[in-house]
């Protein structure tokens, strides 16, 4: 039944009712934007959970692709003939499998309980919810289309909301940072649209019959080139000679991977690209953080998989060494820099570098247990930095600051938050039974395979990071507490509300790591598929 | 071929008589002439006033209008001429085109006259 | 398929129809001269505005009325039907086919919404005659048209000093301000010396062909090897003269000033149309060596790198110089050149084979010509509130007018090259067809100055939201300038969400043998 | 003269040109000299005077002794003066007026040189006089001096435009811009000249050339009483004589050339009259367009500057324009059937 | 005989550019363009003579060129003027009014 609804459509713009009826609504009224803004924020995840009750990893998602033509122009060619017209075609294609199911309902969790979070907005609410609600779009979009502008389109519309948000509603620095912010990312979309575009013009072709043939940004169609680029060599050949040279070289092959790699390496961010998140970090608003550090890091990795890993498995496998030493580098230097952190958001912002680190671990390994792994950890970084940066957003809605210097003890008066601070703080060290412990450990299992000094390493920086998590969180939670801040209120229901439900995941996916792994059964298949046939052939 | 080039001759020799006749004059003249200069001899004339101030003073910007309007009509006969001396051999057609272009010329006249560039009210 | 050697037919009146865009335009100018003379000097000019509006759309209705009738013509017997239904005027030197009929509703329909903008804008204080300025442009857009319906280079050269002189004058319309003066007198001297460059090219190609024909100057400089410098120096020129005209680096020094000092419905008109027509040109005379190519590769390829070199540097140049500009005409125009560094790409990538990029060009040059407006329709409407067109006016418009500010996002993305707008897709299928084109240099260079770009393009966003200039008055936008936004913000949005319809309507009714090479059987 | 045109050009043939070129030039001095004499005799009879009789029996050495006496006169350049454009002024005013007498024809046989486009030389070359006249005003750096050139420029080339299109009529007709071709063409009764057929453009080219000569009515340039002398305040002496010199060899120029275009040329009013030589009839309508210009100072008042441009731009270029199409309309109706 | 009215072309070319970009005048500059288009003409009239298919193409295209040079020159002036009213001055290094 679900499958013949255009479910991943339905998911993708449900956000639009929203934004519309937003957009009615006056300027001023505060509440009921917000209500708004949040009930539309339940809609995607309603959806998503049916489509994951639903969901058969058998079927690898097949029942809930949806393919549109969007473009398809038909160039006027100077022939003789009529037969061979050439165009190109552009789809509106939506599709989830195993790799994209769990970062979707990790978006539409952390979008409402950002949407919650964002009580601290005090100025511009409609406005705010709007962009909001286009960037849930924009990042849902990301992780279903399957076609690669379609995919380009999803991942620039999560870079303008962005943009705004942080621009118009965060904290000092804020223009600088949503300048930085717009910078790098564009720089990193703009290195991803040349890869694209060589692989649409290089890998996109595809014969559909005798008299339609065509260019395309279809992920299967490029999918499909590259696992047999002898075969589309020789149909392309036949079709017309010309076209056999357009068809990708070795280098062509490594250019391409590169970009990508550059690419999803800004957004991940992977070590030496990573200084404009630290600002976003600490500029933007909580509930934005929430978002970015929850999200749309994860959708670096994403990328990364699903372009880079999946569609050059031969190159991955040659750089996994390389791809291992920069997941090292990033979990040493996230995690020390971290150490000596004195500003809390700045702490989270380098454990963040820290934990993308053991990502790029996990696909490194470019085995089984190691890209799930990776997802796992992407999932239980998500929740966890997005619960973190909601402690964060309250705490200082109530103290005015983020040092750890100036706070202290605050146990004493809101023993709930620090209890969930707690808590979070633990599973972002990886304690048993939490989230970050099973993304962890079958990451580092999964190198141990391959690469077992370097695990080692890698495991020395994991525990950096309880020295820095505890260090921090603690500071904040117990030793002396100034005299102002005694008489701050705890959680609010509203702050509550996402609090637990966020322990709840976090909790969950710790013990039952099934509701995770069993969706992802089949997504790594073929490329694992791939990966043994080619590298062992 | 020998008629082109020797018209053209007779028009260089008309030539170089016209610059041959000042210079030969003017060069037996300054042998005749006496030539006995003083600075109140070569002041420039003012109705026997001192001069004031420059001689080559601003002139009205109405003499480049003028020059103006004689640029457009003068390039209008360069088209002219050669319709004229054809005519006989085109058709009606040529006729009305000429009578557009003319006419697109004389609307511009008219606009000259409407914004008062054909009327001298100083100098 | 060869060129044919028309003789020269009597011009019949089914010929004059053929022409009516073109007369409809005319007529309507003198018609307005002789009005604007004989109205009362103290009646308002405005009405002047909206006839010269009546004869653009008339002429528009015409222009695409012709455009379906010529493809539904029936071909004569044995006519490919690639080449066939093009309408050949004055012993081929004037061609209405598919290419100049599309070009003709771009300039008509940038046309349109500049009038419009004027109407809502144009101050008696600053512009005191503005019935010269209304129907002035109506040449200008004549001028455009018989440009690219040119197939001789006489006819172009009629037509491009029609465009060029006209719109010197309407430079300088701003009487009583400085900047337009000396802006107009500088691009007098550009201009001048961009056509006499291009004259310079022209005789060139002519004494290389004996021809002045487009079609006939492709074939024979095909047939005649030795005299190949000649036509290398012939380009070497037409692309210098071409290059001032569109503004390209590193020609394109006067644009800024040229656009700061005039009107700034004109600096619309001079970005759009007197570019896009300029462009088109050049996309002819390139494409027609294409032909060439076929039988001498070197000179086709040679002056493709030099269009593409060009391009690389005017969108280098425009994007590098843009980010010190405070003023927004001086952005814009900048903006300006790096648009026409990417609109230069698809007429340097060549008939490789594949295609002509005929469609990417179109596609882009309709985005182009929503986006610019659209921008300079926010700008004089701002600048009208302010009384400056510096940067810092834009301060705080989203408080003060926002739903201008909204329809200004849109088009400052597409400028960006962002999506779900037209300006992404425009650059999409550009780059896209300089990578099939395997010309893999041009698509760094164009995807990095974009994302350069962004920094000036967001900077107006900063501007109208993260700023203030503490006059919270709200800004009145006149009904005719809102109406161009609006249009101009939704097309942007359209172009973005099904940039199909335009590509299909542009190779619906092109035909690269007919509107690019010239041949015909 | 057609025979040695026909001929290979010689360096015997270049002399014998030159000869006649000197000829020619010998005329027109002659010319000159004694257009002067008769201009004030002319005058003088009309206002009732004498006129000129001392020098020489009637009077007839008054010029000569007129044109010695500008000979050695001082010549003064005036310090401010821009020397070297104003020794060059006289010069150039100088040079086309006598170059333009180069094409026009005398009899079917009598003509120097026979070039096609005639009438544009013509017109072409004197267009120049009027820049000698400007630089001339100008390099005299004299408030006067430079009003007048410029009143002069203005004057000469408002007025070469219904000059020039008056005569395209003319050219539509005969269908040649040869001025040989032109008189030869005009028929052998005097009304099919061109005066009667095309008499609008034969009045605006009277008008018109009375004008480019800067004669009373239009002398405006050199209106003594608001400008002392025009252009030429600062020129004495044979400087000086040569801007008179130009003037009356446009008298001859202008008179010849309205004679071929207009008056039938060489041709006798009537057939019968063919007796007498065609170089009689030139002569004798020559001498009736230059009495015409002597009667027209006699009689007329100076007109007004605004009258001036006024009636150049608004009457007759109209006009001119009219007898175009006038012309055109005929031919096309009636002529080429 | 072509290639010397090409060089005479060429060199006449040349000197109009350098004095279009060069020379201070703004009169001066005016009358450079003019000079570049003259050379032009005279490329075409010799082509036109001299040329592969040689044609009257050349000459008209002259007459063209010409006529429309003069429209050119005659704005250009009248541009000049209005420019030269409000600064008075015409050297070309002075107007940067939007330098500032």
């Amino acid at each position: 039944m679900i499958s013949e609804l255009p479910i991943l459509s339905l998911i993708t713009f449900s956000p639009l009712i929203g934004i519309i009826i937003l957009a009615l609504l006056p300027r001023g009224s505060s509440r009921w934007l917000r209500v708004t803004a949040i009930g539309t924020a339940i809609l995607p995840l309603l959806l998503s959970l049916w489509l994951y009750a639903d969901y058969d990893s058998a079927k690898d998602g097949k029942p809930y692709e949806e393919q549109v033509t969007w473009v398809d122009t038909h160039f006027d060619r100077l022939s003789d003939g009529a037969s061979n017209s050439l165009s190109f075609k552009l789809q509106y294609h939506m599709g989830i499998d195993g790799l994209s199911l769990p970062l979707l309902l990790l978006t539409t969790i952390v979008a409402l309980m950002a949407a919650l979070a964002s009580v601290h907005i005090k100025k511009r609410w409609k406005s705010f919810y709007i962009w909001f609600l286009l960037l849930e779009i924009g990042m849902m979009g990301v992780f279903m289309a399957r076609d690669v502008i379609l995919f380009f389109v999803f991942f620039e519309m999560t870079l303008i909301p962005m943009f705004f948000l942080i621009g118009i509603w965060g904290y000092m620095g804020r223009e600088k940072a949503a300048n930085r912010f717009l910078i790098y990312n564009g720089i990193g979309s703009a290195i991803m649209l040349i890869a694209f575009v060589l692989l649409i013009s290089t890998a996109g072709f595809s014969i559909e019959s005798e008299s339609v043939q065509f260019f395309s940004g279809s992920y299967d169609v490029i999918k499909a080139n590259l696992m047999d680029p002898q075969a589309a060599v020789n149909a392309a050949s036949a079709w017309n000679g010309n076209y056999g040279n357009l068809f990708m070289s070795e280098s062509m092959h490594w250019t391409i991977f590169i970009l990508l790699l550059i690419a999803f390496g800004i957004k991940l961010p992977i070590f030496p690209f990573h200084t404009w998140m630290l600002r976003v970090h600490t500029e933007a608003p909580p509930s934005i953080v929430m978002i970015h550090s929850g999200i749309l890091l994860k959708m670096g990795a994403y990328g990364l998989l699903r372009f880079g890993i999946i569609l050059f498995p031969e190159q991955a496998h040659e750089w996994a060494t390389v791809l291992a030493v920069l997941g090292v580098i990033n979990i040493l230097y996230g995690a020390v820099l971290a150490f000596v952190q004195k500003e809390f958001k700045l702490v989270l912002a380098y454990s963040s570098i820290s934990h993308m680190g053991i990502v790029l671990l996990g696909i490194a390994s470019l085995n089984e247990i190691g890209l799930q792994g990776a997802m796992i950890q992407l999932v239980s970084h998500g929740l966890i930095s997005a619960l973190l940066f909601l402690i964060v957003g309250s705490l200082y809605e109530r103290t005015g600051t983020t040092e750890l210097g100036e706070l202290g003890g605050l146990a004493r008066s809101m023993p709930f938050m620090s209890g969930v601070l707690l808590t979070a703080g633990m599973a972002s060290l990886g304690l048993p039974g939490l989230s970050g412990f099973i993304g962890e450990f079958l990451s580092l299992l999964g190198l141990f395979e391959s690469m077992r000094i370097l695990t080692a390493v890698a495991v020395l920086g994991v525990i950096l990071t309880a020295v820095y998590v505890l260090r921090s969180v603690l500071a904040i939670t117990f030793g002396p507490m100034q005299e102002k801040y005694v008489a701050l209120r705890d959680a609010r229901l509203i702050e509550a509300v996402p609090m637990i439900a966020l322990v709840a995941f976090i909790v969950l996916i710790g013990i039952f790591p099934a509701v995770l792994t069993e969706p992802m059964k089949h997504g790594f298949d073929t490329l694992l598929q791939q990966l043994s046939g080619k590298v062992g052939g | 071929m020998e008629k082109y080039i020797n018209n053209y001759v007779i028009v260089a020799i008309f030539i170089v008589l016209g610059i041959l006749l000042p210079v030969v004059a003017l060069t037996v003249g300054r042998m005749l002439r006496p030539n006995k200069p003083n600075e109140e001899k070569k002041t420039t004339y003012e109705s026997g006033n001192e001069p004031v101030g420059e001689g080559q003073v601003r002139f009205n910007v109405r003499y480049y209008l003028f020059a103006l309007m004689f640029v457009i009509f003068d390039i209008e006969t360069v088209f002219l001429y050669p319709w004229a001396v054809a005519y006989n051999q085109l058709g009606l057609f040529v006729l009305v085109e000429m009578a557009i272009f003319v006419s697109l010329l004389l609307i511009g006249l008219i606009y000259a006259w409407k914004k008062k560039v054909l009327t001298w009210n100083s100098i | 398929m060869q060129v044919v050697q028309q003789q020269l037919q009597p011009f019949t009146w089914s010929d004059a129809a053929y022409l009516a865009p073109e007369w409809i335009l005319i007529v309507v100018a003198i018609a307005l001269v002789i009005l604007d003379l004989a109205m009362p000097r103290r009646m308002n000019r405005t009405v002047i505005g909206w006839l010269t509006l009546g004869g653009l759309l008339t002429s528009l209705g015409f222009v695409i009325w012709r455009l379906i009738d010529m493809k539904g013509a029936p071909l004569p017997e044995g006519v490919n039907a690639q080449l066939g239904n093009t309408i050949r005027l004055f012993g081929d030197s004037y061609r209405i086919d598919g290419f100049s009929s599309l070009m003709k509703i771009i300039f008509l329909a940038a046309a349109v919404l500049i009038v419009l903008i004027s109407i809502g804008t144009v101050r008696s204080k600053e512009i005191p005659n503005k019935g010269e300025f209304y129907y002035l442009l109506l040449p200008a857009v004549v001028g455009a048209m018989v440009m690219v319906s040119s197939s001789d280079l006489i006819t172009l050269y009629v037509g491009l000093e029609l465009l060029s002189i006209t719109t010197y004058i309407l430079v300088g319309m701003r009487k009583y301000i400085v900047q337009s003066a000396e802006a107009a007198f500088k691009y007098v001297v550009t201009g001048g010396i961009s056509s006499a460059l291009l004259l310079f090219g022209i005789s060139y190609f002519y004494g290389a062909s004996g021809s002045t024909n487009l079609g006939q100057i492709g074939m024979k400089a095909a047939q005649a090897g030795d005299l190949t410098p000649l036509m290398y120096v012939g380009f070497f020129f037409v692309l210098a003269g071409f290059g001032i005209k569109i503004a390209a680096a590193p020609f394109h020094l006067w644009a800024a000033d040229v656009y700061q000092g005039a009107p700034t419905p004109i600096s619309a008109f001079l970005g759009v149309i007197s570019k896009a027509a300029a462009l088109a040109v050049l996309f002819r005379i390139v494409q027609n060596v294409g032909l060439l190519g076929s039988y001498t590769k070197p000179i086709a390829d040679d002056v493709n790198l030099a269009v593409l070199i060009m391009a690389a540097a005017a969108m280098i140049a425009g994007t590098t110089a843009a980010l010190r500009q405070h003023n927004m005409k001086r952005l814009l125009a900048l903006s300006g050149v790096a648009n026409a560094g990417y609109l230069l790409v698809p007429v340097g990538l060549g008939l490789s084979g594949l295609h002509t990029y005929v469609g990417e060009f179109i596609f882009y040059l309709v985005v182009y010509l929503f986006m610019n407006i659209g921008a300079f329709a926010v700008l004089s409407v701002i600048s009208k509130a302010a009384g400056h067109e510096e940067l810092k006016g834009f301060g705080g418009l989203y408080y003060r007018a926002p739903w201008t500010a909204v329809a200004t996002i849109v088009f400052v993305l597409s400028l960006a090259g962002l999506p779900i707008t037209g300006g992404f897709f425009g650059k999409l299928f550009i780059l896209l067809g300089a990578a099939q084109a395997q010309n893999y240099w041009i698509v760094p260079i164009m995807v990095v100055t974009s994302v350069i770009s962004y920094y000036f393009y967001f900077g107006i966003i900063r501007q109208m939201f993260m700023r203030s200039t503490g006059d919270d008055q709200e800004i009145a936008v006149p009904g005719t300038t809102g109406i161009v936004i609006w249009l101009s913000a939704a097309a942007v949005v359209a172009l973005g969400v099904m940039p199909g319809a335009v590509m299909d309507f542009v190779y619906k009714y092109f035909s690269i043998a007919a509107d690019m090479l010239f041949l015909y059987l | 003269m057609g025979t040695w045109l026909d001929e290979t050009l010689t360096w015997g043939n270049a002399l014998i040109f030159f000869l006649w070129g000197v000829i020619l030039l010998a005329i027109v001095l002659g010319f000159v000299t004694y257009a002067i004499y008769f201009e004030r005799k002319v005058i003088g009879w009309m206002q009732l005077r004498i006129g000129p009789n001392r020098v020489g029996p009637l009077g007839l050495l008054q010029t000569v002794a007129d044109i010695l006496k500008l000979l050695i006169k001082e010549d003064t350049i005036p310090r401010k003066a821009d020397r070297m454009l104003f020794i060059l002024a006289p010069a150039l005013a100088y040079v086309p007026a006598f170059a333009v007498l180069a094409v026009i024809p005398y009899t079917q046989d009598l003509y120097f040189a026979d070039i096609n486009v005639g009438l544009l030389y013509y017109v072409a070359l004197s267009g120049i006089s009027t820049i000698a006249i400007v630089i001339g005003g100008w390099s005299s750096n004299n408030k006067y001096a430079l009003l007048g050139g410029m009143r002069s420029a203005a004057q000469m080339i408002s007025y070469e435009v219904p000059l020039v299109i008056s005569v395209v009529g003319v050219v539509m007709m005969t269908g040649s811009l040869n001025l040989r071709i032109i008189g030869e063409q005009q028929g052998n009764w005097f009304w099919e000249w061109n005066f009667l057929p095309q008499i609008i453009g034969f009045v605006v080219f009277i008008i018109a050339a009375v004008s480019e000569l800067n004669r009373t009515p239009f002398d405006l340039p050199e209106a003594e009483s608001e400008l002392v002398a025009g252009y030429h305040v600062e020129y004495s002496g044979f400087r000086f004589a040569f801007f008179m010199l130009t003037e009356y060899v446009y008298v001859y120029a202008i008179a010849a050339l309205t004679t071929v275009l207009f008056l039938g040329g060489w041709h006798a009013p009537a057939p019968f009259l063919d007796f007498v030589p065609g170089i009689i009839w030139f002569l004798l309508k020559f001498s009736c367009i230059v009495f015409f210009l002597f009667w027209l100072r006699a009689t007329m008042p100076r007109i007004r500057v605004d009258q001036l441009m006024g009636f150049g731009w608004k009457v007759l270029l109209p006009l001119a324009i009219l007898n175009v199409f006038i012309t055109a309309l005929y031919l096309e109706l009636f002529i080429k059937g | 005989m072509l290639s010397s009215y090409l060089m005479v072309a060429a060199i006449l070319f040349c000197i109009g550019l350098y004095g279009a970009l060069v020379k201070k005048n703004a009169v001066i500059v005016l009358l450079c363009i003019e000079l570049m288009l003259n050379a032009v003409n005279l490329n075409l009239v010799a082509f036109s003579k001299y040329g592969v298919g040689a044609s009257l193409t050349g000459q008209m295209f002259t007459l063209f060129t010409i006529a429309i040079a003069a429209a050119e020159a005659a704005v250009g002036i009248a541009i000049l003027i209005a420019l030269f009213r409000a600064r008075g001055t015409v050297n070309v290094d002075d107007y940067d009014e939007m330098r500032r």
